[in-house]
């Protein structure tokens, strides 16, 4: 079917144009101008998902806030399933990375002053969250990608699909590669892989993701034998659209929007995230600005009791903005006028926004350690694809744009670090059997006269997701969902393509994201079984099993891939040695301010 | 292979040299729009549509107005300004509609321009000069 | 549920010498894009049609195609508002790869040669720098282009000559002259001040028309006229200046 | 290679295809009507230089059918020309206070009070007021 396979050679090999991979190829570059740096990605990089993000980016700027406190912050987030360390480097390189960021173009809002202007958001203590308009991400993909085309060592390969990645005996060199304008297979040798292929939310059926975050990055990586952490942990974000999950972005909370049952009362005080804050003087981590998880669980709660309110397209709160005015919401919030209005034909001046719950973020991933290396050599992970360990049960909005920036740029940095050091080369006949195991799954979907349709498998997966390892999870929901992703398998093998084309087959494009989406999904329904407590995005319904449960979960899951049988969990301690666990909480009765600490 | 590398060396092209006849071509536009209505209404069109008469248009008043030092003013506004506005729109057009581009169609075009532009004026001074 | 004719432009690049068209028939509600519609077509129907698409919400720029002849995003157009039924073909002026997909690698050169980056002499060392919110109003709008090429697909001076660098890319480089951050006005000068730089533009201004981000195009491209006629006045007056000079980059 | 790159053709007809391109067509096609008002007026300022009998005889020539036809073209199209051109000001010549763009409206509306300002001046200079009386 398919003819020679071409052959291409770098020494640093970016997989993925989304934040996470651009900032990490300009690294790389910076790191050591001599290399060859390959930026490679299925679609070009500025429609990488990254472009979605509307809110913000954290990182301490005010004279009242501290490095502490949005340590203190991300941890109690995370429900003490944060590295700890890892969230020390990050709360000290944010700003340095947002000021880079300056540095090459972003337009960050500002003040009257000229100065940075930064906005509250969730789970927040303080504002400190940077944005640009409600486009934050638009705006740093584009001046990633725009700066990244100053530097004439960064190639792309725009358009090229990874099948798999070429490993042996724990080492990387390289991928297996589909250019998807022609069809034609590409061998790429590297020095160093930086896996950046963002998140998987594609996997259930309501979710604010683009239509290409399938968890390839994370399924690659799986099946080599790379653990995946932390994957029961799937945040959903509490204001998606009824319908298409097209996300309203926190900041409408963070500038003062409130939530609404259906008896227009603001039914967040009833959850612990009280007192009720005065319409329009949002305060931090109170009521509306209470973190995603919390919100999405209360949700939940009052459709359980019926004061949701009826949609065309299920059920909903309301979202509400009108106080804050026509010329504020203008100039803070258009894209989410504009969204509104096309979306569900609401004018958020003059109606509320009908909205619910929907699959935002993958708080899991490739594991890596501090350094974004992967266990296989020459492997690293970074952005919503890794776990480097930032987030743990819960993220905090507006941190994981600054993370794929600063790990981003450890990543890019370390893979130069190897990548200009000497190293074992592969011959020639392991790489081309490497390779040739690396297309078996092309080849069986090319040949096969099985009768099953992508669509309808994949249509299964995502709504089998929703139902048993959604907001609020049970040992029976999550067997039936592994019982029906195991059908899933077995009927993937029956897959048959419609389309026998080379040039942009996108519908072996789908099949191939179906097959990741199917691993990456098994990995978090086991995970979420195994996890017999509650903690952060991760609810457990049966009695006993509802409240966190330190002395046996404070510890990470990996997830192992295991040919034929469900994944292997085992356990990972986390590190707390900065901070020890207590009690999340929210609205009123807020954790006590630490005093500094040295580390911090 | 479709591999979008950037390292291929930009060369810079070519000064244009459409600065010229654009800022002839825009000033152009703005007499046609504030003069020409004005002139076609109450001149070309006065007598006809009953606006002026016979008489305001008297031979003693236009050619006074017209050789006056300020008549070279009309002479550029309504006529040579306007000549090089019609003609680069000609031009432009020639373009669009694959009839003609190059060099050729070029120098037919401006120079059509400066050649009845320097009809006008030549008209004009030999007159104004005459009788200045 | 209601249905409604689509006729698509199909090409298959392995079978096809020329595009054709074929019809489908696809159910649709008050909120159903032409990305749904497509997306039912090919779940349902036909499997081998393509189409690029991602955020389905507007903001990544993948989805534009014509629809009834008008340059549109599909994930912004809704059946709803075309009740007589509606044709669908790739985006216009680009070669096509295959059914809805164009080759969009001129755009991508164009944008580049434009130096689409911040080019500064020195910033401010760790701090980011002071930008007012007016000195930000001057370039904001000509920062939200996504790189849709609905423009490029409007735009007849690209159809007529591709290699024309269009209104994106003008526009593009016109955000970066206006930054206050930025000095490097003068090197982008070059590309702009050459017959495929802003004066392949005869101000059709249909770009800017179907421009769904409200990016004006046009006016970028316009406003990069006179700064264009001024860079080549300064350089009449000194010529024997290096091309860079602070000067221009105000 | 499975690549095979279709390059659509772009007839001349091209701008019969949409509104906007007939609107653009239409807007560029205003100046050959223009050429004639230029050409009119060639001949008046020829017959001026030539003395009273010669201007007489251009102001009859100016009020047969088909010139009158034509000016009258011109006059339509001069206001069309102004219409548009008026339009794009804003958009090439934004003239902006702090971060704020006086609304385009403004500065059409004031072009359009030049050119009726323009009109007065010369109905004035033609002695329009006395010349009435
Ligand atoms: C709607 C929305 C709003 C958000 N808002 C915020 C916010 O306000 N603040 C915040 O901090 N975070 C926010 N987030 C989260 C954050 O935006 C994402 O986590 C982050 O952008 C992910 O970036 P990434 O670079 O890891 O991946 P992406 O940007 O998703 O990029 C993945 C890249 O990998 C490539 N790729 C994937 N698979 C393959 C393959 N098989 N072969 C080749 N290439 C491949 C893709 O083409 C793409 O270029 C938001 C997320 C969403 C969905
Ligand atoms: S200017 Fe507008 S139409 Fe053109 S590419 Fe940008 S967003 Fe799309
Ligand atoms: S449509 Fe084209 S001609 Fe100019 S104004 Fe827009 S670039
Ligand atoms: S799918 Fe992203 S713009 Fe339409």
């Amino acid at each position: 079917m398919h003819d020679a396979v071409k052959t291409l050679s770098t020494d640093v090999l970016v997989v993925g144009g989304g934040g996470a991979g651009l900032r990490s190829a300009i690294a790389a570059t910076e790191a050591n101008p001599k290399l060859k740096v390959t930026l490679l990605s299925k679609v070009y990089p500025m429609r990488s998902h990254t472009v979605a993000a509307e809110g913000g980016a954290a990182a301490v700027t005010m004279a009242h806030d501290s490095l502490q406190a949005h340590f203190d912050d991300t941890v109690a987030g995370s429900d003490w399933l944060a590295e700890q360390g890892v969230v020390d480097y990050f709360v000290k390189h944010a700003f340095d990375e947002l000021v880079q960021l300056e540095h090459w173009g972003c337009p960050w809002s500002r003040q009257q002053s000229g100065e940075v202007q930064v906005r509250r958001f969730g789970g927040m203590k303080t504002e400190r969250t940077w944005f640009a308009a409600d486009k934050t991400g638009f705006h740093i993909l584009h001046t990633l990608f725009q700066t990244s085309l100053k530097y004439p060592q960064i190639s792309r390969l725009d358009e090229y699909f990874v099948l798999d990645l070429l490993v042996h005996d724990r080492h990387c060199y390289g991928v297996v590669a589909i250019e998807i304008a022609s069809g034609e297979l590409v061998q790429i040798k590297a020095a160093s892989v930086i896996l950046a292929t963002g998140g998987a939310g594609r996997v259930y059926q309501f979710n604010t993701n683009g239509g290409i975050v399938t968890g390839d990055g994370m399924a690659l990586a799986y099946r080599h034998g790379v653990a995946l952490r932390d994957m029961e942990f799937v945040q959903y974000h509490p204001t998606g659209l009824p319908g298409s999950g097209i996300l309203i972005t926190e900041a409408c909370r963070g500038e003062g929007g409130i939530l609404l049952n259906k008896d227009g009362y603001r039914y967040l005080q009833d959850y612990g995230l009280g007192p009720e804050t005065p319409p329009g003087q949002p305060q931090n981590k109170t009521m509306e600005l209470g973190p995603r998880d919390k919100l999405s669980q209360a949700f939940w709660h009052e459709q359980q009791q019926g004061r949701t309110i009826q949609h065309p397209q299920g059920e909903v709160v309301h979202l509400d903005l009108r106080h804050l005015g026509q010329r504020f919401l203008l100039e803070r919030l258009p894209f989410i006028c504009e969204l509104a209005k096309a979306y569900v034909n609401v004018d958020p001046v003059k109606s509320p926004i009908p909205i619910r719950p929907a699959v935002h973020y993958t708080m899991g991933g490739i594991l890596t350690d501090t350094n974004c290396a992967t266990s296989i050599a020459g492997l690293y992970a970074v952005g919503e694809c890794a776990s480097v360990g930032l987030h743990g049960a819960n993220r905090l909005g507006s941190n994981s744009l600054t993370e794929l920036l600063v790990f981003g740029k450890v990543a890019g940095r370390e893979a130069a670090r190897v990548a200009s050091e000497s190293h074992p080369a592969a011959t020639e006949a392991l790489l081309s059997s490497l390779t040739e195991q690396a297309l078996t799954p092309l080849k069986r979907l090319h040949n096969s006269n099985g009768t099953e349709r992508w669509h309808e498998l994949r249509q299964q997966l995502a709504e089998s997701m929703e139902q048993g390892c959604g907001i609020y999870r049970s040992e029976a929901g999550l067997q039936q969902t592994l019982s029906t992703l195991n059908q899933l398998k077995q009927s993937y093998q029956q897959l048959r393509l419609g389309d026998t084309g080379k040039a942009f087959n996108t519908e072996l494009l789908h099949a191939l994201e179906l097959g990741f989406g199917l691993d990456v999904a098994e990995a978090m329904c086991q995970a979420a079984l195994e996890r017999k407590e509650s903690r952060g995005a991760h609810q457990r319904q049966e009695p006993g099993l509802t409240k966190r449960n330190d002395e046996d979960f404070l510890r990470h899951s990996l997830a192992f891939y295991q040919t034929g049988s469900a994944a292997r969990i085992e356990w990972q301690a986390v590190d707390t040695s900065l901070s020890p666990p207590a009690e999340r909480r929210y609205g009123g009765q807020q954790q006590p301010d630490n005093p500094p600490k040295e580390s911090c | 292979m479709r591999t979008n590398k950037q390292d291929t060396p930009q060369t810079t092209p070519r000064r244009s040299d459409e600065p010229i006849w654009w800022s002839l071509f825009s000033a152009g536009g703005v007499c046609v729009a504030m003069l020409v209505p004005a002139i076609a209404l109450l001149v070309l069109l006065g007598i006809p549509l009953g606006l002026v008469s016979a008489e305001q248009l008297n031979y003693q008043r236009l050619q006074a107005l017209v050789f006056h030092p300020l008549g070279l003013g009309v002479v550029l506004g309504a006529m040579v300004l306007p000549l090089f506005h019609a003609m680069h729109r000609i031009h432009h057009g020639l373009h669009d509609l694959k009839l003609a581009h190059g060099r050729l169609a070029k120098w037919l075009c401006y120079g059509s321009a400066v050649l009845l532009s320097s009809l006008a004026l030549w008209l004009w001074l030999t007159v104004s000069m005459a009788s200045g | 549920m209601p249905t409604l004719e689509m006729r698509l432009q199909r090409y298959r690049p392995e079978q096809d010498s020329a595009p054709h068209w074929q019809d489908f028939r696809v159910e649709y509600d008050d909120s159903t894009s032409v990305l749904d519609a497509l997306e039912q077509i090919k779940a349902e129907q036909d499997s081998s049609l393509s189409y690029r698409w991602s955020c389905r919400m507007a903001i990544c720029g993948s989805c534009g195609i014509m629809v009834n002849g008008v340059p549109k995003l599909g994930c912004k157009t809704f059946l709803r508002d075309y009740p007589k039924g509606l044709q669908l073909a790739p985006l216009g002026n680009f070669p096509v790869e295959k059914d809805l997909i164009v080759d969009m690698s001129r755009f991508l050169e164009h944008l580049t040669a434009i130096k689409p980056y911040l080019i500064a002499e020195a910033a401010p060392q760790g701090q980011p720098h002071r930008q007012t919110p007016a000195q930000l109003a001057r370039y904001k709008q000509f920062s939200n282009c996504i790189n849709c090429g609905l423009c490029y697909a409007a735009c007849p001076q690209f159809g007529l000559k591709p290699d024309f660098l269009g209104p994106a890319a003008i526009a593009l480089a016109h955000r970066y002259n206006l930054d206050s951050r930025d000095s490097g006005k003068a090197e982008r000068m070059a590309q702009l001040n050459s017959d495929n730089g802003v004066w392949g533009c005869t101000f059709v201004g249909y770009c800017s028309t179907v421009c769904p981000k409200g990016v004006d195009p046009a006016a970028a491209v316009n406003q990069g006229k006179i700064a264009s006629t001024l860079d080549g006045v300064i350089q009449w007056f000194k010529p024997a200046k290096e091309p860079r000079n602070k000067e221009q980059s105000k | 290679m499975s690549r095979k790159p279709y390059q659509p053709p772009m007839p001349a007809s091209w701008w019969l295809k949409h509104p906007a391109y007939r609107f653009y067509m239409l807007r560029e096609a205003t100046v050959v009507p223009l050429l004639f008002f230029v050409a009119s007026l060639l001949y008046g300022l020829y017959a001026l230089g030539q003395g009273e009998a010669s201007w007489l005889h251009y102001l009859a020539w100016l009020q047969q059918p088909w010139v009158i036809a034509l000016n009258s073209l011109a006059l339509v199209a001069s206001l069309f020309h102004a219409w548009t051109f008026f339009a794009l000001f804003p958009q090439v010549m934004p003239l902006r206070f702090g971060s704020r763009t006086l609304p385009a409206w403004l500065m059409v509306s004031a072009q359009w009070a030049g050119v009726l300002l323009v009109i007065l001046a010369l109905w004035w200079l033609l002695g329009g007021v006395d010349a009435h009386q």
